[in-house]
């Protein structure tokens, strides 16, 4: 099944905008993101959040086809 | 009123968003890019957002917010793209019957949309960027090394 | 800017008179007629300085207010005649460079206006008047009887 | 000794806007505003507070030839 990637802020200039990847069933939004960091290890330091469909949705949602999973540095909106 | 906008903050559409004959009291917070932060000397702020879901957790603060206090009427906006020094990126009007709540219910909602709304922040400062909220565990990089800069924050 | 005036306060004035390159958050209160109060149908509100000493007040409880928190800038004004419901009797605005000063410092800003500031405010209700702050020890006196009002209350 | 009189409010409306009287060396603005009130007992039950010169003073404190003395009811500004 196929799932699309949008990502934010840091890890857009790192990884681009958005992404589309075949996963298996079952992956978890947290399984994919680990899968992402070990072709970038440089975005390994970066404390993440996950959304699909945005909703924020914990590292072992369990993503389905069709699903934008958006990955999140630390939030810093406000002042 | 919940709304990512990509120009100035009208500080009266806040106001105007939240006026209702039975509320005694609004309180506006208006969050301004600063000269200063930590020492830096800021040159502008610029912003990003998952516009549709920061619109959506926008609107979840508020509805949290009349849980917790009797209020009249909420409005936010939050201002994406440049903001120069001395301009609003953030606006939170909140009216209600008596003052109190006006003003406990507007302070809770800043620090809520800075933990929870998919919104971040670039700081340009004199000698570089830095995006807030993931220099921890070292200082900003200098403008010069700026593309290698996650490697020498870790 | 601390000022008694007899017409509508303009929130952008106060926001302007408190905006700072140093400042990262702005805190408006305005104070508004609503059509309630206590169970009483508020038609208006009438108000009654001591002008010269009001904004010589209102100027102390700045310099109070600084002395407790690190604010940037104050400012207050104070409408007084009638206002009317959902207009502003009273506005006050705090700049700082953090937001939890702002909000504090206004906060305290309006509870002591409204505790030590020479103005009066007399209620028009839905079948009488009242000044407020000296109704108790009894109701207020329906409009027929307000010639004896004094006496009424005692 | 001369003392000028200002009253608001409540006072306004019972008492007139502003007053003048002859008192005697050593007049307290508490005494001045215990005469008054037995010249007009409507009053009395008004918890006043007073201003000589535009800053607030306490009931003991001793008016000199000139002085505008203010008699406040609660005041209730803001909203």
């Amino acid at each position: 099944m196929r799932v699309r990637l949008r990502y934010f802020a840091s890890l857009r200039e790192a990884l681009g905008t958005a992404d589309e990847r075949a996963v298996r069933d079952g992956t978890t939004a947290g399984a994919l993101w680990s899968t992402l960091v070990r072709e970038h290890p440089a975005v390994a330091r970066v404390r993440v959040r996950f959304a699909v469909d945005e909703r924020y949705v914990d590292a072992d949602h369990v993503l389905a086809d069709g699903d934008e999973l958006a990955v999140f540095p630390p939030v810093s909106g406000g002042c | 009123m919940f709304e990512i906008i990509d120009d100035a903050i009208d500080p009266m559409r806040l106001l105007a968003a939240v006026g209702d004959p039975s509320a005694g009291a609004s309180v506006l917070f208006l969050g301004t890019t600063r000269n200063e932060n930590v020492g830096r000397r800021v040159v502008r702020l610029e912003y990003e957002a998952f516009a549709g879901m920061a619109t959506k957790e926008m609107r979840k603060l508020a509805t949290q917010a009349r849980r917790r206090w009797p209020l009249t009427r909420v409005a936010m906006v939050h201002r994406i793209g440049v903001v120069p020094v001395g301009e609003s990126s953030v606006g939170i009007a909140v009216s209600a019957g008596h003052r109190t709540e006006a003003f406990e219910a507007c302070h809770w909602l800043i620090d809520r949309l800075k933990e929870i709304v998919p919104i971040w922040k670039k700081e340009h400062f004199r000698g570089g960027t830095v995006w807030i909220g993931e220099q921890q565990g070292g200082p900003p990089v200098p403008a010069t090394r700026s593309k290698t800069r996650r490697k020498a924050v870790r």
